[in-house]
């Protein structure tokens, strides 16, 4: 049984499993890529080791460098977190052969589970319905595409079979512009994950995404936590989440309906660990199996504050062989949840990623507000690795408290020198769309504008031009006396008088 | 000592009476203004109302960010006003609008070439950082007259990847 | 029906109240002193007015100025916090004449509850059991004391009548040091409330200060929310918080009767609104009444992390004349809390107050961990109020976890430039009798050593060594090459330029 | 480069080899050292195990604050130390102890008066701050030689409150 965990990720999920390692009484060794030595995983962990430069390619993404750093370390296990390495079957299947343990589940299932086209026609197989798409069908060339394309109907999506996260996809909508976007998917695919095979799949109209959240021990036990509502994406990147899903509502019975069926899926490929089964669901509440993803899941907070269920410490308890502390009428749902992905991006302009040094942050606390985070004041955010800079999330008794609590905390959000998608998620809680619970999957890129959204906002540029003149008028000041403004210059070495009387 | 301040148009006149009070157009109104944090972050209560904003300069004119709000004000002494500033900024209205990378990364696409002529909105570039395929689209129309770019080029914030003329 | 709240606080509970009025979409007021123009709670309010100088007397105790500008500014209630005007009845009086809402009870409770005596003896007449004592005698002198003092028996307790919070509070164990300590006694309850008035209570021995949550609404609906074990304290001052107490534990009996027996006392002087019973539990689990808080308390966070209700929520829904939103059957607790009262003091130096500049802050975030502050990177702490920087409180699915992740969240937090009590909090996390739940309210001062209890904790003198050098050389070279040195000289003015791409 | 860095009573060797290599007594480690935000705080890897600190000078040591733990630290580089610095810190050792206020705050209780002997622990003040009252005790025995407060004296933060001899 491992002692040490090596956590094979950066940003706040490595934090995070950090978190969970430590209050399960574990050492945690960080990895890191030049960019990220001064990044909170690498200050929190037991022992750090760099991977190399910044880009993933050259870093995170070299397992077998990994490998090597955690068996020389004396580590134990090894957390993927999301991304990198973790829906990389032959990675897991290293980690085994080099007698660690993986926390995730076996590289069968993930490589099954991977193959979008086999994952579907697996769970078809158990009888869970399925997108109408190529599934199963194998890697087709683009002429074969051509032809399938206009017995599935428009619109209908190119995805990549390796793929995850929005790349390597395309939305059609007539057959003539489909073989410019097929090899535009087939080169995001290639240069993201090394395979160009892509498939295609029916648009589900007025889908709303909706994924189970599944916990599997190796002793045969396989229980769902519940779903989680993540319709509110942009170019298929989730935006905002939240538990319970107001589009199921009091359905208890869909809700238990579509919990089975993740189940199902997940022993279907003899699953172990934590892994979520995405679903889309039409108006209609009929809902079809789109994809397992086979590791911890961004969002999964909104489950845990809900459930009142470390995910991250049952993957690990899991991992140590250790049975499922619950069984699934232990399983009890309270109040809701939202988080909202914090991005470095700019959202009056394109949601345009922005970098540069933060050079301030006051964080939003209090009740049920929980922020995930990798990044601190000072911190430097690079172009390397996804704009993410936290995650703020919320719970309340009810939906409507949650969104409350919600607005409160954005306003608290204070982050200064970057662009965030701050003002995104203040407008979304002041949507009435969002407020009735009524959006899908195409919301935010079809209906969405922030300009739209912001017009009833109050302004205040009387107050403006008011600060404006008082600090103009200050530094005015200040420049004439010379001996003021000198008294301001104070270098890094002064201030070290401040810290006479200091301790932890 | 008065000052002009302008904003979207319009002009707002403020006169620093003392420490804690100015006018505000024919107003006199209650200000505490202070520093909070080491950041040029400020705190205001102007008439018992709190507002925060974090306030720096730019080349010609303040940035005040308020509410999740930018504003940009131009702000004048009124002697400076009277003698009157040579009139800045008419350069850029001019000539070239030169394209530039708003943050480091690798190009994936360049779907124009010298001598195109180009609508606004058209995408000129398209830019791989943080994961994400950024497009970069013409402000106005135009031709492409310089294109110092192609497929594979990694760039630096702020290189000049086109103009535009 | 208001639509306005002034706040007649300060610090961290004036945040707390901010966040409830703005997630119930109520406008804030805050009043502030001239310490304190850079605090929070003037950050985050709506509008903020001057009180006057630093000492409370001439800023948070001046109640007539504090209702002017309630009614000035067209605030339609006060929230009084805890401390300062709480537990005043005549501010709650004078707040009544002026046609504002109190947000707290009747000043007829307030009186009533008040004077510790003429507490006991309502109580007592309602047939809750009470610590013995002199309570409901009137105000009697020092002779009569002496005399009286005998027959309840050494150890006994001196405490003022008006008295709150270990203030004017003296323990005395021969008849002849009772002289002094009654002076002492007197004068500080004199310095604190204005009433020298004391009284004797019998020291009850091994004692677990328990405490139960209600509410009480304005159309006769009371419950209460359970427990709090508060019997960690120093000098009467709590220091850690629990809820569920680990004494009752399981014991749903007692915890019923409790509840049951507070709600009675409440009930006896009419309560509305949120109070605190305070009991003194034996061994025997025998419990007495103690006093009742007829305010918010310091540690209501714990309650409602483990109920899920919020209080300061209820408190002013209350005040508004709603319905309780509960019945007592309503009221389910889940998992265990733990509050860490984080205070500028030295645990090393006989947990001496410390003031300074807090140059650093890096707070714990991630699962089940709440931080109420009021403070921030910057922030000054001045002598004039009470020490408490902020309250740390986790959730954990049991106590066991919840001590864990207690333990994980103090290693993170990093606060520099002042003294703190973290590394009290961190063996007392490492504390056997504190996992066994064994402690009584004597436990700190009587059976604590932090130098005891860090003896076998691992130390780092080669790694401190090496650091030390280290920094020196660095701070060597760069002497040595001006050039470099002067690059880091970087005054505020040229920070700007850093500014550019910012947007909140 | 060559230190000798003492703590606590011993003494440690350390040699800089190179940014990233020490040698530790006998043996080279590898080190890596960064600050991390605008504070004296920094992070060192050494030998993949990662710790964070505190770090800044004193009058004559470094203070080194790590897992809630403070150590002092001497730094001496070799050739200084072969020079051998002029002994400071004597002078300390010597003569009086002037016990001064640790915060701003209120007298509230002045135990002692001038010529009094006292017991090392013994009161010698109670000053009032953050609503706590805090006996200020002697840190040896001693004569009280000058007092220079009385019961209700407001004083400073490292007023000189009375002197030991």
């Amino acid at each position: 049984m491992f002692n040490k965990v090596l956590i094979a990720n950066r940003g706040e999920i490595a934090v995070r499993i950090i978190r969970a390692c430590r209050e399960l009484g574990l050492e945690t060794v960080a990895v890191y890529s030049e960019a990220d030595r001064q990044s909170l995983h690498v200050r929190y962990a037991d022992e750090a080791y760099l991977l190399g430069p910044a880009p993933a390619r050259e870093s995170y993404l070299r397992s077998h460098k990994i490998i090597d750093i955690a068996r020389k370390c004396g580590a134990g296990a090894i957390h993927p977190g999301y991304g990198f390495l973790a829906e990389r079957a032959d990675f897991a299947a290293a980690c085994a052969d080099a007698g660690l343990t993986f926390i995730g589940p076996k590289p069968d299932s993930i490589a099954n589970m991977g193959d979008k086209a086999m994952a579907r026609a697996t769970v078809a197989n158990a009888g869970v319905a399925v997108v109408p798409g190529t599934e199963g069908r194998g890697n087709l060339g683009d002429e074969e595409l051509l032809a399938i394309a206009p017995q599935l109907g428009f619109p209908l999506l190119i995805k990549a079979q390796a793929g995850g996260g929005g790349k390597g996809m395309r939305q059609v909508s007539h057959l003539d512009e489909m073989p410019t976007l097929i090899a535009a998917a087939r080169r995001e695919a290639e240069s993201s994950f090394g395979d160009g095979n892509v498939y295609l799949e029916k648009v589900v109209q007025g889908a709303r995404h909706i994924e189970i959240q599944i916990l599997a021990d190796t002793h045969g036990n396989a229980i769902h936590l519940g779903e989680r509502e993540c319709s509110l994406q942009r170019r298929h990147q989730k935006l905002l989440e939240e538990a319970p899903s107001p589009f199921v509502g009091d359905d208890e019975e869909l809700r238990e309906k579509m919990g089975a069926v993740a189940v199902q899926a997940a022993r279907a490929v003899d699953y172990v660990n934590a892994g979520t089964v995405e679903f889309l669901v039409d108006k209609d509440r009929q809902f079809y199996f789109l994809e397992m993803n086979t590791r911890l899941q961004v969002e999964h907070p909104v489950t845990e504050m809900i459930t009142g269920i470390d995910i991250v410490a049952e993957q690990v308890r899991i991992a140590r062989g250790r049975q499922l502390a619950y069984q699934q009428d232990d399983i009890q749902r309270r109040g809701a949840a939202i988080e909202a992905r914090v991005n470095a991006e700019d959202p009056y302009n394109n949601f345009m990623p922005s970098t540069g040094k933060i050079t301030h942050i006051l964080a939003p606390t209090g009740p049920g507000v929980r922020v995930d985070t990798g990044v601190y004041t000072d911190f430097e955010i690079t172009p390397y690795y996804d704009p993410m800079i936290s995650k703020l999330s919320v719970w309340g008794e009810t939906r409507g408290q949650a969104i409350l609590r919600m607005r409160r905390a954005l306003e608290e959000y204070k982050i200064v020198g970057v662009h965030t998608n701050i003002p995104f998620h203040q407008t979304m809680m002041d949507s009435h769309r969002f407020l009735a619970g009524q959006y899908d999957t195409r919301f935010v890129e079809e209906r969405y504008s922030i300009v739209e959204m912001e017009k009833d906002k109050e302004k205040f540029p009387e107050i403006a031009a008011v600060m404006a003149v008082l600090v103009a008028h200050r530094r005015a000041l200040e420049t004439t006396h010379v001996m003021r403004r000198n008294e301001r210059d104070t270098s890094n070495w002064k201030w070290f008088g401040r810290w006479e009387r200091m301790r932890g | 000592m008065r000052y002009f301040a302008t904003l979207e148009g319009t002009e707002y006149e403020v006169e620093i009476i003392d420490e804690h009070h100015i006018c505000l157009g024919e107003v006199v109104r209650e200000v505490d203004i202070v520093a909070v944090g080491s950041q040029p972050a400020y705190s205001l209560i102007i008439d018992g109302r709190s507002f925060e904003a974090y306030i720096y300069p730019n080349e010609k004119d303040w940035q005040v960010l308020m509410i999740g709000q930018q504003y940009q004000v131009t702000v004048e002494e009124e002697r400076e006003k009277r003698l009157g500033r040579p009139h800045e900024g008419s350069v850029a209205e001019s000539g070239e609008f030169q394209l530039k990378a708003p943050m480091p990364g690798l190009i994936i696409d360049v779907p124009v070439s010298e001598g195109l002529q180009v609508e606004k909105g058209q995408v000129l570039a398209v830019l791989e950082s943080m994961k994400m395929q950024n497009e970069l689209k013409a402000p106005r129309a135009g031709t492409v007259t310089r294109l110092r770019i192609k497929s594979g080029d990694s760039v630096e914030i702020k290189q000049t990847l086109l103009t535009l003329a």
